[in-house]
């Protein structure tokens, strides 16, 4: 089943998705460029809050959700923990980013990447359209997950522990030679 | 009668409803917190505003308020410092979407309603990270880091409790939840008795709810991020006008939410046990305030008798008890769920 | 609603990330970079997931573990961001040059 | 009100309901009736009365003792009638209420009315109206005295729950109860600390045990899909266990080790002896009518099982438990020999007999082993109460500062003779019949296929000598010879002689109701349980006597040696106490050793034993290996480092210089920035794309 | 070979290099928890103070210097405001010192007064800190209650004296109410308001109740033990070292009062026993100045009953003139020793007055002590010091 | 009064208790201005003048330890009290003022005045908007005699 543009525009999900996905690009955008640190990452915040509202309109809320409990509940703050411990300064700082000479070649790498993927994309989907669809049910999610996944889960799991391990004992201050 | 059914008409009445909710409730909270914080010291407190018992003293703080000149420090990153307060407010407001007062009296009745709640409650964390930020004060940065550290250690807890009523509910939407708290428990002879969570063994689930609740609003004894004696007032420090209300709304509705939601989670909510049908839709918002009520006295009854704990106390209070314990209390409750 | 949509924002945002992960000097920034690129993947997993219509669920249920993975990719990498900071004053990758050949 | 009388229908109309059920009243001969379905009031009275003590009696008249006594009184009066009835026609009901239902699990609160539980009920109701009434004497002044008889009438309430007890859920509640209600008591005087030792020492063992019976009856309930006796004995004496066949062994060996604990045998009696810490008329329900007979109880209303369990699936505990019971029997009564302290002589006294009724019940004697229950609370409570008088007038436990005292104090003396001559079973008093059928009924065993009770006989005639000796020589150290202690003996009050004479009486003549050959009534009281069942039981026709000779004789013997010992009087304890064997004494008087074989088996090694051989290993084993294997390498390399030097060396070098050269050329490419490396990375995926794309 | 030092070289060397830098905070001068105007320049890292400096000065009156330019009587005036929470017990060493150097014999019955009014000051001082110390660890309805309390202390003092926190009520010689306390004229005599004892032991009841209140609301509280126990120990040692009397110090294990070690007024006369506690902590130090309250409520209790009716002023010159000569006099005050050290070369005023104020001396702990503490706690062991900012400056 | 802390419940429900306890409780508050709290009678409220009685001695000016009374006065001849006496010379009051933004309430002037012309009275209640107000002159501290009480029962 494929979708005319003009059918698209005539659809209100579409003008929802719209601007959902303006300030998603908009704030992935300046979180690369800001030159201000704290700033750069609370524009990261409105891209995830992006990203979660166009999960919220697939149906997958439970993914949704996760991502602002998980992303901006948590990740988000522990950015700015660390950057607030290393005494980020007020005001704009402009050694954020590499000097010109890396970023251009950075900026044609990453735009060829889009126009290549996207090209991909649009050759091989066009304008298929999704078909109607059910909000997810997260019991549904929630079994898969502790039957059919349940090896990649307890692998998470796993990984999460680790992690932890390693987080504890990176902060860990040596307590023989402290001051 | 259809407009009655009209989406936006609905919507409208929705936000009406829960914005008078807020603000009304925040105002009575403030002012049950004066009234009753100043006779437990043996004070009369408001006295003068609004004649009889100075009923209007919150809204007279508010256009004190109000008039107050916003100041932003110089240095400050006002952009940041502008929006803190408003992410503050509207993680709160946002909580009492899915708070339900009713069958039918509810925001959006969200199948993912707790986890949905965890998620946004988690957001005023950011909030005050962004006001001790960008204050451009030593003060207000470590109270708003004190709050973030702290906010995280408790939101664990609080996650985790909640898990152990949704695992006995066997739902995350809070109607549902509700109604799991009105199924038949057991029988004696002919008569059903349903009950309350707490009753049915959540009363360790709802200590370390009502502790991480109590933390999360960082009240005494939780109250670090603005202790007075040391840190001035933490984030808020460089505060003044409408956005100091905005964050000092917004703790008291926050302290509403909370209640409502440990209202909701464990002690039935909008329920009394044994009634049913229509009549339960008349009596919900009656009945979930009554429980709010009693919850918020305790908490502003808590905040005038005891001190505040260290911040490392604090942590370890999180990590080391709050946290097995909540473990504990979700395996307590697994187990009974599986076996019965 | 077409597929493609949401693929394009998805890559977008992964060319963004891309380019933070490349050009920026700070070390919170470049994991900042990584969560837009991991951001990128979870929209592409889960429209597909649901384009597909796909009974198992596995594009939501995979980019739940991306999530609890980015989790602790932050925590760790964090954590030792604090910890060059600690050891020179400064969160800038170009100074990690230690593995230099 | 209303809500009581609502309730009290609801539990008629469901006990109706599962009165007619259970079909009882079809038996020929058996009776049913007003007085017999509302024999739960037995239950709760004293439990009432527990509750209403703790919060009216401290203002009442007599302090809550009145409440108490009238509640433990009401008891007695009913299972009196009940006992008669069931004497005269028979009784046989069981009640149910249903308490609640959780889930597919329904609990139920019911009552047994049937031989077993009447005998429980008479005795507890008759024994404990009679220490109650001793008790008002005793504990008169006592600062605590509302609350020793709001403990004291929980326990006997508890006691009553546990026997009335129709599924394993409810007999696990009363057991607990007993068990709560016997710790408040054991520590009723908690100032000093060593009571509170004794408590806590006496809840821990039980709980041990009490893990165990809970472990037993979850096999019990899982296997049979039921809780109910009824249920639990009809799937085994029908054959069809189902999975029961499987864990019948480990169940019956679980619950035993449960009434082990409560019934204190071998090696889990360490709490007993403790318990008499608590007042003299604790010691004297406690060891007598309740909480340690409840293990032998138990088993007497599983006996079915257990009986027939071993020969349809070879779960056979009976050797188990006949073992435990010889063992208890003969082990601890040497224990008394010892003792100084008179209510630790009558303790470990009781241990040793409720050896004879747990090996009484594993050698299929169930007649034998409630028999000897029956008569044994009674002289038991004789003795204790004799020996609580005696404190009484003494003011100190020790019968070293006891003496002469028949002169001072003679209807304690008199009754304490009449309690002495029951326990070593002398003609024509109640032990010397119920010790006499269970010693007859190891021999039928023996004969009939369990060998082990051969050997047990012996013991058990051994054990009537050890028992003989240490009363004789208890009886010649309290009352005989003159007096050491201080100050004026003198005779106890009304309160407290009146018991004794009552209980005297039923000591002297409680033997008669199962005399063998001659009347055997009690045996027919016991049997009256659910007809559906079989029994399985062993009762002795007629006298076996030979053994009835040796036994007498051997007990007289040792009476006589006795008091050829400690019947002169001499000065000083020690010479009296001058009877010693040389080798065995230390060991008694260290009690064997248990408690400290527990304190160094178990608590210690845990601290100390273990982690020194950790240390050790770790030491020895491990670093010596290390060690080991670090010599044998450089030896080796030794021998290696010759070769090496000139053939490997070679190669070697000239690798490293090539390597060298190449790598100063590629290190330019290795910048150790992470960023260039990702930029890298992704220039080759879109050159492999751009590729494949175009090819 | 590595020896032991090098390897504590090279210890060092990595802690050094793990340090992160520190953060400077100014707590001061104007911060709810420094009483005052004190400035601590605190060095911290994270939340742990690596280093600090108390910066004083900021009340500086100059007392001593104007004493060069008062008379006596003008500088009893000018003594009670030094401690402003116990300024009665400001007034008594001085007047004593004055006393000693001119020879004055003060009769009894003034001594007495001068003791009920003294311990009336150390509870009403006291009460202060069992108000504000509970407030540094964030406790805030001990404060109203506690200042309600003293509230009736107060009323008492300022019933006989005319003052509240600035009595100026001792003469050379004696004590005087205050003249006019009411239309009074010089022809009559003064004594104390009829039914001030009866009033006082009422008072002195209360106490005994609001510290058993005080008890259940603080001293027993888990949290406030929490924050407080083993928090800035002081051992004795240190504690004398530094400096420190009164309750810091017998909370550190030393029982050394002046009321006990070296009686003034009638102290000798009555039996109180003097609170220490051993081990040194912010809770030992709270403990001992709660007890105090008792104690001194007891020794108020025995003063009513022995005192004697007599005359309150000793007959002394219109004109005060103090003889050529030095004396130190002290006091046991409510926050320690307090001590004047006067130098007179003869006539109206004395020709120099030191001042050994007790807040001074026991703040000079305070580098010590906060070294390596958290911020919270710094506020706990500062509040636990009662300090007064104008006793500190004088 | 156990310094560990074991287990943390019973301290906290006491002080608990004690809050609930006292939230019952009348608030011993006086509600000023509605209720007018009275002061002891010798609390030193402000000072008033006997004018009649003054003799311009400047004792109390002089003793003032802050130096806040102002006082001048000038010499008056008087008539001879009985004809053919000698005039008499009498000081005669045109300045008294005491600025209250200095005083510290100690009292001495009170004390020192030989002639009892000065009173301490317990009123309170004349703070000012502007600090020139606080300098009371010889009519307003006369308006104060007014208010001073009769002294206070005495001690035995």
């Amino acid at each position: 089943m494929t979708v005319s543009i003009a059918d698209w525009f005539k659809e209100t999900a579409n003008w929802v998705f719209i601007l959902l996905a303006i300030p998603t690009l908009l704030g992935a955008w300046r979180t690369v460029t800001s030159n201000n640190i704290v700033r750069s990452v609370l524009y990261l915040v409105v891209s995830l809050g992006g990203a979660a509202a166009m999960f919220l309109s697939l149906g997958a809320a439970f993914v949704g959700w996760t991502v602002v409990l998980v992303y901006i509940g948590a990740v988000i703050i522990l950015f700015l923990i660390g950057i607030m411990i290393t005494r980020a300064p007020l005001g704009m700082k402009a050694e954020l980013s590499h000097a010109s000479n890396v970023r251009m070649p950075a900026a044609l790498l990453s735009l060829s990447m889009f126009v290549l993927v996207a090209w991909g994309l649009i050759d091989a989907f066009s304008n298929t359209a999704i078909e109607p669809f059910e909000p997810t049910p997260t019991s549904d999610i929630a079994n898969l997950i502790f039957s059919r996944f349940v090896v990649p889960f307890e692998v998470v799991s796993i990984v999460l522990l680790a992690a932890l391990i390693g987080g504890i004992a990176l902060a860990r201050r040596d307590d023989g030679g402290g001051a | 009668m259809e407009f009655v059914d009209n989406f936006w008409f609905q919507l409208v009445l929705k936000l009406a409803g829960i914005l008078g909710v807020v603000l009304t409730g925040a105002l009575v909270v403030i002012y049950a917190e004066l009234k009753i914080g100043s006779h437990m010291q043996t004070r009369i407190g408001p006295y003068y505003a609004g004649g009889r018992w100075g009923w209007a003293q919150p809204l007279a703080d508010g256009l004190k308020f109000l008039q107050k000149e916003d100041l932003s420090p110089t240095g400050s990153d006002r952009t940041v410092y502008g929006f803190a307060p408003y992410v503050v407010m509207m993680a709160t407001i946002a909580v009492f979407v899915v708070v339900p007062f009713g069958p039918d009296m509810v925001g959006a009745n969200l199948d993912l309603g707790a986890f949905y709640l965890l998620a946004i409650s988690s957001l005023s964390v950011l909030g005050v990270l962004m006001a001790g930020w960008s204050s451009a004060n030593k003060y207000s940065l470590i109270g708003g880091l004190r709050a973030a550290a702290q906010l995280i250690a408790y939101e664990l807890p609080l996650v985790l409790a909640v898990v152990a009523v949704v695992i006995q509910a066997g739902t995350m939407s809070l109607n549902g939840i509700v109604d799991a708290q009105q199924q038949t428990w057991f029988t004696i002879g002919s008569f059903n008795i349903s009950a309350p969570f707490i009753i049915q063994g959540q009363i360790l689930g709802f200590a370390i709810f009502m502790i991480a609740a109590v933390a999360e609003l960082s009240r005494i004894p939780f109250d670090m991020p603005i202790a007075e004696s040391e840190l001035t007032m933490g984030y808020l420090t460089e505060y003044s006008g409408i956005r100091f209300t905005m964050f000092f709304l917004g703790e008291y509705a926050s302290m509403i939410s909370l209640s409502a939601i440990a209202a909701t989670l464990y002690l039935g909510g909008y329920a009394v046990p044994g009634v049913h049908g229509n009549i339960v839709n008349l009596l919900g918002p009656g009945v979930l305030l009554t429980k709010v009520a009693i919850l918020v006295f305790v908490i502003i009854w808590i905040r005038w008798t005891w001190p505040r704990l260290r911040e490392d106390q604090l942590q370890t209070l999180a990590w080391t008890w709050l946290i097995p314990l909540a473990l504990l209390n979700i395996a307590i409750v697994s187990i009974f769920k599986v076996v019965f | 609603m077409t597929v493609v949509q949401f693929a394009l924002v998805g890559t977008a945002l992964f060319s963004l990330g891309l380019y933070g992960v490349i050009t920026r000097k700070n070390a919170v920034l470049v994991l900042a970079s990584v969560e837009l690129m991991l951001a990128a993947v979870n929209i592409n997993l889960v429209a597909f997931d649901v384009y597909l219509q796909d009974p198992l669920y596995s594009g939501q249920i995979f980019s739940l573990f991306i999530i609890a993975l980015a989790a602790a990719e932050v925590g760790i990498g964090i954590a030792i961001i604090l910890m060059i900071y600690r050891n020179r004053q400064s969160a800038d990758v170009d100074e990690l040059k230690a593995m230099r050949g | 009100m209303h809500l009581l009388a609502s309730f009290a229908s609801q539990i008629i109309l469901a006990a109706e309901e599962h009165g007619g059920e259970a079909g009882h009243a079809a038996e020929p001969g058996i009776t049913s009736g007003v007085l017999v379905e509302w024999a739960w009031l037995i239950v709760v009275v004293p439990l009432v009365a527990a509750f209403l003590i703790a919060f009216f009696g401290a203002k009442s008249k007599f302090k809550g003792w009145l409440m108490a006594w009238l509640s433990i009184g009401f008891v007695a009066v009913y299972g009196t009638v009940l006992f008669v009835m069931n004497a005269t026609e028979g009784v046989l009901y069981s009640g149910h209420v249903n308490i609640a239902t959780i889930g597919s699990f329904e609990l139920e609160w019911g009552w047994m009315v049937d031989g077993l539980s009447i005998m429980m009920y008479f005795l507890v109701g008759v024994v404990g109206f009679l220490v109650f009434t001793y008790a008002k004497g005793y504990m008169e002044g006592d600062v605590r005295f509302t609350w020793f008889f709001v403990s004291f009438s929980l326990f006997a309430g508890g006691m009553l729950v546990l026997v009335s007890a129709p599924n394993l859920i409810q007999l696990i509640v009363g057991w607990e109860l007993v068990g709560v209600a016997s710790y408040l008591l054991i520590g009723h005087y908690w100032e000093d600390f060593a009571n509170v030792d004794a408590a806590n020492k006496a809840f821990m063992v039980n709980k041990v045990a009490d893990a165990a019976l809970f472990i037993g009856a979850i096999i019990m309930a899982l296997s049979v899909q039921s809780f109910r006796f009824d249920d639990i004995i009809d799937v085994v004496v029908h054959g069809e266990a189902g999975p029961l066949s499987q864990y019948a062994f480990w169940a019956g060996l679980m619950i035993f080790i449960g009434a082990m604990g409560k019934s204190a045998q071998f090696p889990l009696h360490v709490w007993l002896p403790d318990a008499m810490a608590g007042p003299t008329p604790v010691s004297a329900l406690m060891h007598a009518a309740t909480m340690v007979t409840a293990g032998v109880y138990l088993l007497g209303r599983l006996f079915p099982f257990y009986i027939d369990v071993s020969g349809l699936f070879g779960g056979d505990v009976r050797n188990i438990i006949i073992v435990i019971g010889g063992l208890t029997l003969f082990l601890t009564g040497f224990l008394a020999i010892v003792q100084d302290d008179i209510k630790k002589v009558l303790a470990y006294s009781t241990v040793s007999q409720l050896g004879y009724m747990v090996a009484a019940m594993g050698a299929g004697a169930y007649t034998a082993g409630l028999f000897h229950l029956f008569t044994h609370a009674f002289f038991k409570a004789l003795l204790f109460l004799g020996a609580g008088s005696v404190i009484h007038a003494v003011h100190s436990n020790n019968m070293s500062d006891m003496g002469g005292l028949r002169k001072y104090m003679p209807r304690t003396f008199w009754t304490f003779v009449v309690g002495t001559l029951a326990l070593i079973g002398i003609f024509p008093f109640a032990g010397f019949f119920s010790k006499d059928e269970i010693l007859a009924s190891m021999q039928y065993a023996g004969a009939h296929g369990q060998g082990v009770a051969n050997f047990i006989l012996v013991l058990g005639i051994l054990g009537a000598f050890v028992t003989a000796f240490y009363m004789t020589r208890a009886v010649a150290l309290t009352f005989f010879g003159e007096y050491k202690g201080h100050g004026e003996p003198h005779e106890s009050g009304p309160w407290m002689t009146w018991p004794l004479i009552g209980l005297g009486v039923f000591a002297a003549i409680g033997g008669w109701v199962n005399i063998p050959g001659v009347y055997t009534g009690f045996t027919e009281w016991l049997a009256t349980r659910n007809p559906l069942t079989g029994m399985g039981d062993h009762h002795a026709e007629s006298f076996n006597w030979p053994l009835v000779f040796i036994t007498s004789g051997i007990v007289i013997l040792s009476v006589v040696i006795g008091w050829r010992i400690y019947g002169k009087d001499a000065e000083t304890q020690a010479e009296r106490d001058s009877f010693r064997i040389g080798g065995l004494w230390p060991l008694w008087q260290n009690l064997y050793f248990i408690d400290e074989f527990y304190m160094r088996g178990i608590v210690r090694p845990i601290k100390g034993a273990i982690a020194q051989a950790v240390l050790w290993f770790d030491m020895r084993v491990i670093d010596g290996v290390v060690n080991g294997i670090g010599l044998g390498a450089i030896k080796v390399a030794d021998g290696v480092r010759s070769a090496d030097e000139y053939v490997v060396d070679g190669v070697y070098n000239a690798t490293g210089a090539a390597t060298g050269a190449s790598g100063g050329v590629l290190r330019r490419t290795f910048t150790g920035r992470i960023q260039q490396y990702a930029a890298f990375s992704f220039v080759g995926v879109i050159v492999i794309a751009v590729l494949f794309i175009v090819l | 070979m590595t020896t032991p030092e090098m390897i504590h070289r090279s210890e060092t060397a990595v802690s050094i290099e793990l340090q992160t830098p520190d953060m400077t905070l100014n707590i001061g001068p104007q911060h709810p928890s420094t009483h005052g105007v004190l400035r601590l320049v605190a060095n911290i890292d994270g939340e742990r103070v690596t280093d600090v400096e108390p910066v004083i000065g900021y009340m500086h009156r100059g007392y001593e210097k104007l004493s060069e330019v008062r008379t006596y009587a003008q500088i009893t005036a000018l003594v009670n405001r030094i401690d402003w929470v116990s300024g009665f017990a400001n007034e008594v060493p001085f007047i004593a010192g004055v006393e000693k150097l001119m020879g004055v014999e003060v009769p009894e019955r003034a001594q007495w007064i001068r003791l009920i009014l003294s311990e009336l000051a150390r509870i009403s001082s006291h009460l202060v800190f069992m108000s504000s110390y509970p407030l540094e660890l964030g406790a805030t309805t001990p404060l109203m209650h506690s200042l309600r309390e003293r509230e009736y202390i107060l009323e008492l003092i300022e019933e006989v004296t005319g003052g509240r926190f600035h009595p100026n009520f001792n003469r050379v010689g004696g004590v005087k109410p205050a003249y006019g306390g009411g239309s009074t004229t010089k022809k009559q005599s003064m004594d104390l308001p009829e039914g001030f004892f009866q009033r006082t032991a009422d008072a002195m009841d209360r106490m005994d109740v609001i510290c058993d209140d005080i008890d259940q609301l603080v001293t027993g509280n888990e949290l406030i033990k929490m924050r407080t126990v083993g928090v800035g120990v002081i051992p004795g040692s240190k504690a004398l070292e530094y400096g420190l009397t009164g309750p810091n110090l017998r909370a550190s294990g030393v029982a050394y009062d002046l009321r006990k070690a070296d009686p003034y007024l009638t102290y000798d006369q009555v039996d109180f026993d003097v609170a220490w506690r051993p081990e040194g902590d912010c809770y030992d130090r709270y403990v001992v100045r709660l007890e105090e309250i008792r104690q001194s409520a007891r020794i108020v209790r025995q003063a009513i009953d022995k005192i004697p009716s007599g005359p309150l002023q000793a007959k002394v010159p219109r004109v005060l003139k103090a003889p050529k000569g030095q004396v130190y006099s002290r006091a046991e005050n409510p926050k320690g020793e307090f001590g004047y050290f006067i130098v007179s070369e003869g006539g109206k005023i004395p020709y120099r007055l030191k001042i050994r104020s007790t807040s001074f001396s026991n703040l000079s702990i305070l580098p010590w002590i906060l070294k390596g503490q958290l911020v919270p706690d710094l506020v706990a062991i500062m509040g636990s010091l009662d300090f007064v900012l104008g006793d500190v400056d004088r | 009064m156990s310094k560990n802390v074991a287990f943390p419940f019973p301290g906290l429900v006491k002080g608990m208790w004690v809050t609930l306890k006292a939230l019952f409780k009348k608030a011993p508050v006086t509600m000023y201005p509605d209720v007018q709290e009275i002061p002891v009678p010798r609390a030193r409220g402000v000072i008033s003048l006997d004018v009649d009685a003054c003799t311009v001695c400047m004792l109390c000016a002089r003793e003032c330890p802050d130096w806040c009374i102002y006082i001048e006065g000038h010499k008056e001849e008087q008539p001879p009290s009985k004809p053919g006496g000698k005039p008499r010379v009498r000081a005669t009051l045109d300045r008294f003022d005491i600025d209250y933004g200095l005083c510290m309430y100690c009292g001495i002037c009170v004390e020192v005045c030989p002639f009892d012309a000065l009173f301490w009275s317990p009123e309170y209640e004349y703070s000012e908007t502007d600090v020139i107000n606080l300098l009371h002159n010889k009519e307003r501290l006369t308006e104060w005699l007014a208010t001073v009480p009769e002294p206070p029962a005495l001690e035995r």
